[in-house]
């Protein structure tokens, strides 16, 4: 059991803080990059991609970096800090890993290689308008047509959907749910983008009879029920966002106690206030908890144990910490923390866009609780949180 | 200690809820229902609706277009124009300018101002704020030097909301460096938004709106006439009007319209096979939210009761801060309860999202502001903790 | 509507509030009383009789002062003021508001008249301890005996169940629960008191073939469900003990300020300390918000709304002002507010008791949320708060 | 980054909870289980026990009867007696006088004190607040004049918890009054508690039991000897100690025993006809605390693993105010479940009212101190906002 980073861990967080640095060392760059579509910046994914980190978590021979849960977390947390619009997580995380966990050897070699090198954008098309953050589909549905699949529906929001190269569907199936890939060029597809709050692009995207490939080997005449796949991958992205906030928390944090040590009122600096000075010490608390579950929930995946519920706990403890801190941020700034022109709203309401992705505080409380009477105390190193 | 309301007042909230939900344009109560932006013409129309019925301004002097009412029916009146999503009577001029120009102005101000700021024929906007001048508003520069027949004025202000639509300022200057105290040697100046020098520049928000403004003044000419009430008394004019920005600022009613489209929209919302109003937790956050804005509520008619002398309750300093924390409870819950789809934010035509769905984060975001403004809440509280409780 | 006592009710106010203000102007004084049997001040008893207020709410006819529960309210607020430990709220609007709500001409003749001129204590013998604040009994079982009636059962706790004179008990009865009065001396009857951590005292009873009279008229075999009636009292209890806990919250919240204008700490007095200044002024909103919510619920019963619905809000909103008063006033002390010594400790110690004696915030809140989508909007002039 | 044990660690864990589980007798366990009152005799036995196996002291240094363990293995080797509910070796010696005296005292008070401290042959208690110094402890006024070759100690401390018990105590006085700082100019004496001039007063807690104590100081002569390092650093050591205190302070397994009692008592009461464990928001509120110890335990963990240097972490602090939090959270859960039943908190013998349910409430209020002793929550957080956060 241990905390603490290694060298080459410690390696990649530089590079990887110096590049997002450069990309976005004031909020004024990021504020540009937003503004047009696509959202992000499709050189900085270029250097994400030159630098490897669009293939860390994948195997070797699949075209990946062969990296682990620990490593996609230090690129999340540094995503997090500067606010980065990027899809990471979409793609990598979420997209990238269903094709790695599902797919054929042949649908890996071409896809993961692809979103490894950044010439590919995959993106998970899975929420839509009559579900709330389950793992299955309901509002899409596949039928077999001849050789391949078709698929009819709506999903939305799709994060990055308008973008997106290759979009991963979550679709009704008989017996359950299963998952298919769909170009962007299909015949039959319908998307529309638009700006989402924190700066990111989501999409309506319509299915109409359009055909699409099955991810997994195509053997047989039904298709497997994908629900526990997709369970784990939503765990792995609600980890890798919990990252993402945790970095946002922190420099939401920093940002606020310097405007503490400078902005000056009534003659004095404003950490001459009391009261403000130990709303700002119960923020560090929620960050370094909330950060203390992230790591473990990281560590639980890495150690393959239960990374479903694992991911529930750590939702929980950073959406609280997402709430609380990026509100006193807005608050201990006064007016200029409600304005776009200042950095430190964005975190706010990037916080709130991910608390509000794949389920939220209450939401995880809810799974929790269902289970807690079931055994007497946790155990974080024991079972079933190592295998 | 009576429950009831007299058979009078009965009567009264019977006409202005038919009042207000009849001949107030029903697209304009939509757009504010549903948290959309109301455009300037369509704030001038609802405030000359409300003003030809002579309820603009019914706290105003008689003379002037009051009513000479009980704060309990101001009350009322306040509590079922929110209810009723009628655009309040814009504060720069009911609540702010008129009552200070009614109080401290000349009579050929009085003459010259006030029917057409009941109106909405000027639309005034505040200069109070400066960038180094929040909270602590005392130490606010721009300065104000007499030339002549004129001041000529010079510096900056911010948070002016809707600044954009302005024809007219009110501001406060300093006008004696050299005064003691900072709070002395600050007076009250009007004038046109069009005055030679005087720029504007929006501040986008947090939502992608625009309502509040930075204000520019280089060598602004100000006729001496435009100064209210005595020079360099302009501080207990600021202190008198944000007292009277206090009041109503609970917006019970507005939160309370909010508390019950979120009910609604639960009952939408499909969770785990059945409506998200039957999820025993969302269930009672709803009902602990509506028990606070009924304490909210009762305090308010409490405090209306008990303020009959004219000057703000020092209890008013509860209904702002509770207040300003039930707006936020309110607009977080909308935001909770759309989960996945307060993504959608910014969705145009071809989403499947609902429109209440999409404004709920702008929304919760633009009123993260409402505990900062008019008095933020430390102002509040120190407030409660000095004058109420001797600390 | 409005909000003011008239000056008959600042009278009464303060008549109670000097006697009470005599009899306990340290908590020295109240500290000696509590600590022997029966808990409370007979002589305190006696002079609350001769001042009218054990009869305030009965009818004059059954030989009560025929006020209202506005005058009830001022005597519960001036008795938690001073942790007035008379058992003002058991005897007279539980168990004499039972007597007063269902019993025959003769048994308020009898008891009413006693209550009023201090010369009976009774009380209401309902918890137990198989049950959680439900209006109905489960565990006490009421059988015909010729006549009357016999009553086998436990009922635990019972405010002041040792020292009464008369019980008034709930039993199971065929089709519901039933009402029975149960003189101290009657045979078949066990009482073992106790005191509780408030300084109170509680009982455990023991019914075994009691003998009984039915309260209210006993003329046919089978006794009348009186669930509503007991479900009323209770309401009335609750906003009485919401009007106590007012009263204690007040002087909770005075001493606090008044220790941090004077107590010195770092060679400053504690109120130079802007985040504890601010934590008090966060307890005066908590306060005045309850009073306002107690004080309507009063109204509502006054002028014959739903007295339940409105206790109802009025345990949830002083509930949770209770324990954020409590535990703050407690904080903000330091330690002198744990020791026994000093005031400010009990009131917490009696705010948590109130709390749990006739349902907590949690209780109340379960039974407001299960109606909350219901209805739109609360209007607290309208139904079903006014008839 | 790992999250699994080394085996090594493993087999320590499984050592010590064998340990505490099986040599430990079980009716003292029972009894810190049940939150009832340890007799001195009990804390007495229990420590030797643990004394005699060298795990009273391990985080002394090897020669006075420590372990060279790791923070991680000294975490393990806390949280597996709190789980196994064994009283915590006494703090005031093995975690304050003992580690003083090991670094700053002379060899023969090493050879004097330490191994009766470790045995608990001695009980110490601490003479550190008065009156007029709490949160403010540098204002302490307690004199020590010297006289011969003895000190004369005069003045007054309080909260001196289970001073009733104690042989000795330890005791911060002002030895020169005419220091520039007041932190300057204090000593540390140790002296016997039945030195002529020593009184004792109990102080009642909200709980009705007598933990802490008023100590009186008349004249009391203490020989120049039992002065513990130089002469005007006491503060230097005073500090040494509460950091000391704080390790360990943030009392998980403490908590999560409780927390595992309370689910098992809301298994046990029926409401609305279930089990009150089966209460959605019940359920969340004890999955809610849960997840929040769990986030502790973390945090615990990764600063244990972090200082190694022996300096406490500056996010002890964290560890303290936040473990003080849960543990009010724990003990305010149980009154909830007791609901009705927690009024019986006096009852004995003839009450159908379970004890847990009995000793809920004075638990809960005795627990209110937990926030207060050791640096209250209020001083953790000027640590905070001062040293991490620069503010």
């Amino acid at each position: 059991m241990n905390f603490d980073y290694d060298s080459e861990q410690n390696d990649l967080r530089e590079a990887v803080r110096g590049l997002l640095g450069r990309a976005y060392s004031d909020s004024e760059q990021r504020r540009a990059v937003v503004r047009t579509d696509p959202g992000f910046d499709e050189k900085t994914w270029s250097r994400l991609a030159e630098m490897g980190l669009l293939g860390l978590p994948f195997a070797e021979e699949d075209g990946g970096m062969g990296a682990g849960p620990v490593e996609v977390a230090i690129v999340a947390e540094e995503i997090g800090r500067v606010l980065a619009p990027e899809p990471f997580i979409e793609t990598v995380v979420l997209a990238g890993g269903l094709v790695a966990a599902v797919g054929t050897t042949e649908q890996k070699g071409e896809l993961i290689g692809a979103i490894s090198e950044g010439t590919t954008i995959a993106v998970f098309a899975h929420a839509e308008p009559g579900t709330r953050w389950t793992p299955t589909a309901q509002g899409v549905t596949a039928t077999r047509s001849g050789d391949g699949w078709t698929l009819t529906g709506v999903k939305e929001p799709v994060p990055s959907g308008a973008r997106a190269d290759v979009l991963v569907v979550s679709a009704v199936v008989d017996g359950g749910t299963g998952l298919f890939l769909v170009p962007a060029d299909a015949t039959g597809l319908t998307r529309t983008g638009y700006r989402t709050h924190d700066g990111t692009r989501a999409a309506h995207v319509r299915f109409d009879g359009t055909p699409a490939q099955q991810l997994g080997a195509d053997d047989s005449p039904t298709h497997p029920d994908r629900t526990a796949a997709i369970e784990r991958a939503l765990a792995q992205a609600r980890i890798a966002y919990g990252h993402e906030a945790i970095g946002a928390m922190d420099t939401a944090l920093r940002t606020t106690a310097e405007y503490l040590r400078t902005r000056k009122q009534f003659g004095v600096t404003l950490n001459k206030f009391q009261a403000l000075n130990f709303r700002a010490a119960d923020m560090y608390v929620s960050l370094e908890l909330a950060r203390s579950l992230a790591l473990w929930a990281s560590m639980v995946q890495e150690a393959g144990g239960d990374v479903v519920q694992a991911a529930d706990r750590a939702r929980l403890t950073v959406s609280r910490a997402s709430r609380h801190i990026g509100q006193e941020a807005i608050q201990l700034h006064g007016g200029i923390g409600v304005t776009a022109e200042y950095s430190v709203g964005h975190y706010t309401s990037r916080l709130t866009a991910i608390d509000h992705l794949l389920g939220d505080g209450d939401w995880a409380l809810d799974r929790l609780a269902g289970n807690v009477t079931s055994y007497a105390t946790v155990d974080p190193l024991g079972a079933p949180y190592t295998p | 200690m009576r429950l009831r309301l007299s058979p009078e007042l009965e009567a009264f909230r019977e006409e202005m809820r038919t009042f207000f939900t009849t001949q107030v344009p029903q697209e304009i109560r939509d757009k504010v229902a549903s948290h959309r932006e109301v455009s300037k013409d369509e704030y001038v129309e609802a405030q000359r609706v409300l003003n030809a019925a002579g309820l603009a301004v019914p706290h105003w002097p008689v003379e002037w277009g009051g009513k000479d009412w009980s704060p309990l029916q101001r009350h009322i009146w306040r509590e079922e124009m929110q209810l009723a999503h009628v655009p309040e009577p814009l504060a720069f001029n009911t609540s702010m300018i008129g009552p200070v120009l009614a109080s401290f102005g000349n009579q050929e101000q009085k003459v010259r101002f006030l029917a057409r700021t009941a109106n909405l024929d000027i639309w005034w906007c505040q200069g109070f704020s400066e960038p180094d001048a929040g909270s602590d508003l005392a130490s606010l520069r721009t300065s104000a030097v007499r030339d002549g027949d004129d001041w000529v004025v010079n510096g900056q202000k911010t948070w002016t909301t809707l600044g954009q639509h302005a024809d007219w300022i009110f501001c406060l200057c300093r006008t004696d460096p050299t005064a003691e105290k900072k709070q002395r040697g600050i007076s009250l100046l009007v004038f046109p938004m069009d005055t030679p020098g005087v720029t504007l520049r929006p501040i986008e928000l947090l939502d992608g709106g625009f309502e509040v403004n930075e204000v520019f003044f280089e060598d602004v000419r100000v006729p001496a006439e435009n100064l209210i009430g005595e020079e360099n008394r302009g501080w207990d004019y600021a202190k008198f009007l944000l007292g009277n920005e206090r009041v109503g600022i609970a917006r019970v009613g507005s939160t309370k319209s909010t508390l019950a489209q979120a009910k609604q929209h639960a009952r939408e919302i499909v969770s785990g096979g059945r409506p998200l109003s039957e999820d025993p937790r969302m269930a009672a956050r709803i009902a602990e939210i509506e028990n606070d804005l009924l304490a909210l509520e009762l305090t308010a008619l409490r405090v209306a009761a008990n303020s009959a002398d004219g000057k703000p309750h020092p209890a008013s300093s509860v209904l702002k801060l509770r207040g300003s924390e039930l707006q936020q409870a309110a607009t977080e819950l909308l935001v909770d309860i759309a989960g996945p789809l307060s993504l959608a934010s910014f969705a145009e035509e071809g989403s499947d999202v609902p429109d209440w769905a999409r404004v709920a984060t702008p929304h919760y975001l633009n009123y993260r502001k409402v505990s900062i403004y008019g008095g933020s809440n430390e102002v509040q509280r120190t407030i409660i903790a000095g004058s109420i409780l001797g600390l």
